[in-house]
């Protein structure tokens, strides 16, 4: 907070004038528009970085070919921060160096906090997954979160859970990340607020494979539903193990569950369980977003890992469709513009961002894993 | 003249296997003692029981009075007592000069932090135990091999850094183990009056000795142990003619130390 | 200091010539910001923090000869010291510093309790331990001061006579500073009876401990001198990123330290600042690689191994 | 009472696991005391070549149990020579060196072996197919086992048994012994000391891929940093038991997942790592060499 008043405003001046000046000495039309990637490229979140790194390159490459952006092309600087706070800080240090106008990324919100306050001084939009609330608490005008935040999700599953399923007895699971945690969190809040019963909140090691104590643990307590708001990796071997201890509880999982390996992991135990998120990747009900899955199946042989891939595509989106309609990159119009977006079509929904650069107005859904691990809709009642 | 050292009812055993049992013995101050024994008698048992090494499983030990067994080696060496290793323990990776600084640990003074700090009088003490480390080095006419690696020396200099590192902060009590092992005739014999010499200091002197020659020469008082108990005791001449110990050193020693 | 002279006769001039140059590199340093992009001045400044710390890693692998994996925590203490002084109770940066130094050379002391019963490689899975509880204690949030995962953010600028140190020149700056007052640290250390006896006691407990040193006590100062050192290099971590969070602390980043320590060569400064560049500047060179870098890395350390096992500059041959 | 049935299954499910794993921590570490840091990463290498057979022959028509058998045998054979190549480059060159040293050049190895994974097999969560065993699942008092469950149990316990007879009852176990007590004292009576390391890099590392193997089958996924985590808790329970004792590092892996599932299900579940770790630590400090460890006798 007190970066914000006295140290940001110094520093930020100083690195200001010197981007404005580079900024019109180089703003000629043939010189390309950069755009920059902060992606945990390697580590244990590198399956969720490339798959950033690769949607961002997949859009570049379509501008381009349409003639470019404003008449530029459009080029992508790509940074590996580990997934780490100080890798994050020294790629933000870069990118603003390379005079990127916007960064895609991080992944981890402990990443995109760390880089934060970086790039706003320099003025750098960032539109990061991260969901943590500290990543819009801090009041910086450059950050624009593409995934709904986990308030949002919470109000939608408590809602789930307690008035539409009635369940009496809810336990909730979470790992230790930051992501989960919040989530957790923020779902007990709610939960209570519409009178639910939490039973249990637990915990499962992320780095594991073994659940089975808690889940044995869980079970002596008789919940009828177990919420996860973890991983689907994890969030998948739950079910199983759930299955296997003969718990006959309910699962419903957030956000990140959603990933076609969690049926597969899940295996026999998949068919009903529930999870709350906007829609997959594949079934998301846009042209727009059916058609993108194809092109990145095309380019890189695979799906993309997760509906992050396409919530991060989102905020690249919105910010090439801010730059056409500025007809500039001038930060301050590109903030103002974002920061005012309405009904933006995006590819995992129409959404809006909020003064604090939350988005808002995700269209989240509860839906049914099928045993052959397709998904159908359940809440709310898809319209005929 | 109450003893410097005394032990009393002295045992340890190791597994069972007793290595030393009931020994009781007294070294008076100023005097030079040697305890002497066929190997696997228990000797350096006993030593590494003077100086802390390992825990008399009974008995106590005396120093000016006061029992000192079980106490850590470096309580032991607070008290003035220093020792030399058999198979001679220098400190590898350091010249001649810092391994006999090594002996003058306990007379700094500098507490951790001022040696951080470099201040005046950490540097002024510095400078003394240099010092004092020289003296020695040249009373030991070791002072041409200072900046050599210690451990590259011969045998008989390596003997004789590790004398200069325990005697370097002055003594009380200087136990010497095997001291002569490993020279040659002529060593031994400087070795004789080293000794003397260390005596003459003011440091009373214990050593463990296989050379007879050194050990008849130079002793006050002999104390003869074997398998771990005492068999005689007396000046030279009395343990020469004892009939226990010529039968001891006949016998053939069979087992090794427990404790090398 | 006649008593000295002639042992010192032999080395004179090259060590003479190294002494000149050290100060010459440090000041030599100072100009990063003037000659290097922003982003290398935060790599500059991210090398000074991480060489404190590997340094103070140092003073209990590579000179105490103690298997500490676990060092992160003590980095860990002091980082989250500063940031919840700074941000729950408004102290000064520079008014945390010292709090964090004598909290975490504390926690080292502490932990020294149990750790320095233990030897080798129990006493290197003791210290994996502490290195786990104490991230799963920041996580778990206790009495709701560590923000838990999150983290803490909004961590403020130390500044210095009213002067606020904001930019990225000046803080790396201060980096450099505290860099320049822990090298003159260790090279006191090496000349002080404290170094001296860690160093016996590394070579041969025993033979020390006949001498008079009293292991337990010198190895507990040499925890408490390597934490409170950690936690100096934390504060200025949590300063260069005004965020701290659990990630920044794991068990993986204690390895990071080990490694750089053994790369470098244990118990040698200008080691350890070179095994800091290695494992922490050049990753940073190796980003053109994307996701292959680590692969090139881990052939690059057993290369470094294999190549020179001493490490890249081995502690000279002591003399006098 | 089932709870408390249920929980010792669990334990012992996956600290039957990390027992197989530790073995080939603690065989490599009697002989070389060098922790392999890289053992973790060659497990799960295991892992993933066994699932490239089970997943490239799934439409071919054999059964479940040949194909499984054939994994096992593929990834016993591949791992077992990662672990003689690991040996010969990253180890040999050191054997003369700091211990240290070859400490970071098997975290250098852990590193690499990690890192090809990702390039090979990618960086996403590979899943195993589920039809391969038969889905029983048994209820003893209450608690639930299912067949993977006994099967794992009974594998470690076996394996555990033959290695156990093989150190101790034929030749060359004894000269593995020897090496271990003194790898110059065994050269000079006569033992191939660079053979004895070589077979204990052939052994260890075939033991980890069937303990990789094992987690991917029961927990039916894999992905590239699972090793490190995995490698992480054997050596743990390596040490817990006494390293370098291959008993030790049996008793010590069960513990480490006994006491895993007692600190989740009767302590805390957010403190179940700390709680295993003060627990490890109480019992080093009451046993500073471990449960099964020879006592440290100060060398004088």
């Amino acid at each position: 907070m007190i970066w914000k008043q006295t140290a940001g405003a110094a520093s930020a001046f100083a690195v200001l004038t010197c981007a404005m000046l580079v900024g019109v000495a180089t703003a000629s039309a043939a010189s390309p528009i950069r755009f920059g990637v902060q992606a945990p490229i390697t580590g244990p979140y590198a399956d969720e970085g490339q798959g950033i790194e690769k949607a961002v390159r997949l859009l570049a490459e379509q501008q381009n070919a349409k003639g470019g952006l404003l008449g530029r092309q459009i080029e992508v600087t790509v940074c590996d921060d580990e997934g780490k706070p100080s890798q994050a800080a020294i790629c933000a240090r870069q990118l603003v160096n390379a005079k990127v106008v916007a960064v895609i990324g991080s992944y981890t919100s402990g990443a995109a906090l760390a880089a934060e306050p970086i790039y706003a001084a320099a003025d750098v939009l960032q539109t990061s997954d991260g969901t943590s609330n500290k990543l819009s608490e801090q009041g910086f005008k450059t950050w624009f979160g593409n995934a709904a935040p986990n308030s949002a999700e919470a109000e939608f599953t408590a809602n789930y859970l307690v008035n539409v399923r009635a369940f009496k007895r809810i336990a909730v699971l979470t790992d230790h990340s930051s992501f989960a945690t919040g989530l957790a969190d923020e779902v007990i809040k709610n939960i209570a607020a519409v009178h639910g019963n939490v039973v249990e909140k637990a915990f499962v090691n992320a780095d594991s494979q073994n659940f089975t104590p808690v889940l044995t643990k869980l079970k002596s307590l008789n919940p009828d539903v177990l919420y996860y708001s973890g991983y689907f990796s994890d969030g998948g071997l739950i079910r199983a193990q759930m299955q296997q201890l003969g718990m006959d509880a309910a699962f419903v999982g957030g956000d990140a569950n959603q990933n076609v390996s969690f049926a597969k992991i899940a295996g026999a135990a998949a068919g009903g369980s529930v999870i709350v998120n906007v829609p997959a990747p594949q079934d998301l009900p846009y042209p727009a977003a059916k058609q993108f899955v194809a092109d990145y199946k095309a380019k890189y042989g695979a799906l993309p890992p997760s509906v992050f891939t396409l919530t991060n595509a989102d905020g690249m989106r919105a910010i090439l469709e801010a730059i056409e309609a500025t007809k500039g990159t001038e930060p301050a119009a590109l903030e103002n513009h974002l920061h005012h977006l309405v009904d933006f079509q995006g590819l995992t929904g129409t959404f809006a961002w909020n003064e604090r650069g939350e988005r808002t107005g995700s269209p989240f859904v509860a839906f049914e894993v099928q045993a052959d691990g397709a998904y159908k809709i359940l809440y709310p009642e898809p319209a005929k | 003249m109450s003893a410097l050292l005394e032990l009393r009812g002295v045992g340890i055993s190791f597994g069972g296997m007793r290595a030393v049992d009931d020994l009781s013995l007294a070294i008076e101050e100023g005097h030079i003692a040697a305890l002497i024994g066929p190997n696997g008698a228990g000797k350096t048992t006993v030593f590494n029981m003077i100086t802390g090494v390992c825990r008399p499983t009974n008995g106590e030990i005396l120093w000016q009075g006061r029992n000192i067994a079980g106490a850590a080696p470096h309580q032991i060496a607070a008290l003035g007592i220093r020792r030399t290793f058999q198979t001679i323990r220098l400190f590898p990776g350091m010249s001649v000069f810092d391994n006999v600084r090594a002996g003058c640990h306990l007379r700094a003074r500098q507490r951790w932090w001022q040696g951080l700090l470099g201040l005046p009088a950490q540097r002024r003490e510095e400078a003394a135990l240099a010092e004092r480390t020289h003296e020695v080095l040249r009373r030991l006419d070791l002072d041409g091999a200072a900046d050599e690696m210690a451990v590259s020396l011969p045998y008989g200099l390596q003997r004789r850094v590790e004398m200069a590192r325990a005697l370097v902060v002055q003594p009380k009590l200087v136990i010497l183990d095997e001291p002569a092992a490993g020279l040659n005739d002529a060593e031994s014999a400087e070795l004789s009056q080293t000794i003397f010499a260390i005596r003459d200091s003011g440091v009373t002197v214990l050593l463990v000795e296989h050379d007879m020659n050194v050990v008849m020469n130079v002793t006050d008082h002999i104390v003869v142990i074997n398998f771990g108990r005492k068999i005689a005791e007396g000046n030279a001449a009395a343990v020469r003619d004892d009939p226990a110990v010529i039968e001891a050193y006949l016998g053939r020693d069979d087992d090794e130390e427990p404790v090398a | 200091m006649p008593g000295i002279s002639p042992s010192r006769s032999a080395p004179k001039s090259p060590a003479r010539a190294s002494r000149a140059l050290w100060p010459l590199l440090w000041v030599a340093g100072l100009t990063v910001p003037a000659v290097l992009d922003s982003s290398w001045v935060s790599i500059a400044a991210m090398f000074a923090i991480y060489a404190v710390s590997a340094l103070s890693e140092d003073v209990i692998l590579g000179r105490g000869g103690m298997f500490d994996m676990g060092h992160a925590v003590y980095f860990g203490v002091g980082a989250y010291a500063t940031a919840i002084l700074n941000t729950s109770f408004g102290w000064p940066i520079l008014a945390t510093l010292p709090a964090a130094v004598l909290l975490a050379a504390a926690a080292g002391a502490l932990l020294a309790g149990p750790l320095t019963r233990l030897r080798g490689d129990y006493l290197l899975v003791a210290t994996i331990g502490f290195n786990s509880i104490f991230v799963l204690t920041m996580q778990n949030d206790p009495g709701g001061v560590t923000g838990g995962s999150d983290g803490i953010t909004g961590i403020g600028v130390p500044s210095l006579f009213g002067f606020p140190l904001a930019s990225q020149s000046a803080m790396f700056w201060l980096d450099w500073v505290v860099l320049g007052i822990v090298l003159l640290l260790m090279r006191n250390l090496d000349r002080s009876e404290f170094g001296r006896a860690q160093r016996y006691l590394k070579q041969d407990e025993l033979a020390a401990g006949t001498l008079g040193v009293d292991a337990r006590k010198v190895k507990t100062q040499a925890f408490a001198l390597g934490a409170g050192l950690a936690g100096l290099a934390g504060t200025l971590f949590a300063v260069q990123l005004s965020t701290v969070s659990p990630a920044s602390f794991v068990f993986t980043e204690s390895v990071t330290l080990f490694a750089v320590v053994i790369v470098g060569g244990p118990g040698s400064v200008p080691g350890v600042l070179l095994g800091t560049a290695l494992m922490f500047v050049v990753p940073q060179i190796f980003r053109d690689f994307a996701q292959y870098r680590y692969f090139v890395f881990g052939i690059a350390m057993i290369a470094v191994m294999v190549l020179r096992p001493q490490g890249l500059w081995p502690q000279r041959r002591r003399r006098a | 009472m089932g709870t408390f049935i249920q929980q010792v299954f669990n334990g012992l499910t996956v600290g039957g696991i990390y027992a197989l794993i530790a073995l080939g921590y603690t065989m490599v570490y009697g002989v070389m005391r060098l922790i392999n840091f890289a053992h973790g990463d060659l497990c799960i290498l295991g892992a993933f070549v066994g699932l490239t057979l089970l997943t490239g022959a799934a439409g071919s028509g054999h059964s479940g149990a040949v194909l499984l058998l054939a994994a096992f045998v593929l990834a016993v054979v591949v791992i077992a020579a990662a672990g003689v190549v690991l040996e010969l480059v990253a180890y040999r060159p050191l054997r003369k060196a700091d211990r240290l040293s070859a400490v970071v050049s098997a975290l250098g190895a852990s590193l690499l072996i990690e890192n090809s994974i990702m390039l090979i097999w990618g960086p996403d969560v590979h899943v195993f197919p589920g039809d391969l065993l038969p889905a029983t699942t048994w209820t003893v008092a209450g608690a639930s086992i299912t067949f993977v469950q006994v099967m794992i149990i009974l594998a470690s316990v076996l394996l555990m048994a033959a290695l156990y007879l093989f150190i101790h009852h034929t030749r060359f176990g004894t000269a593995i012994r020897a090496t271990a007590i003194d790898q110059d004292t065994a050269r000079l009576m006569g033992i191939k000391v660079n053979r004895v390391i070589l077979t204990v890099f052939v052994i260890g590392p075939a033991l980890g891929a069937i303990g990789g193997l094992f987690v991917g089958i029961y927990y039916r996924e894999a992905y590239f940093t699972m090793g490190w985590t995995y490698g992480l808790y054997a050596f743990i329970a390596a040490i817990l038991g006494g390293i370098g004792n291959i008993p030790g590092a049996m008793l010590g892996g069960v513990l480490l997942g006994l006491f895993n599932a007692f600190a989740a299900g009767y302590i805390s579940s957010s403190w179940q790592d700390a709680i295993t770790f003060a627990l490890l630590i109480a019992i080093l400090l009451v046993r500073p060499t471990g449960l099964l460890g020879e006592p440290d006798a100060g060398k004088v």
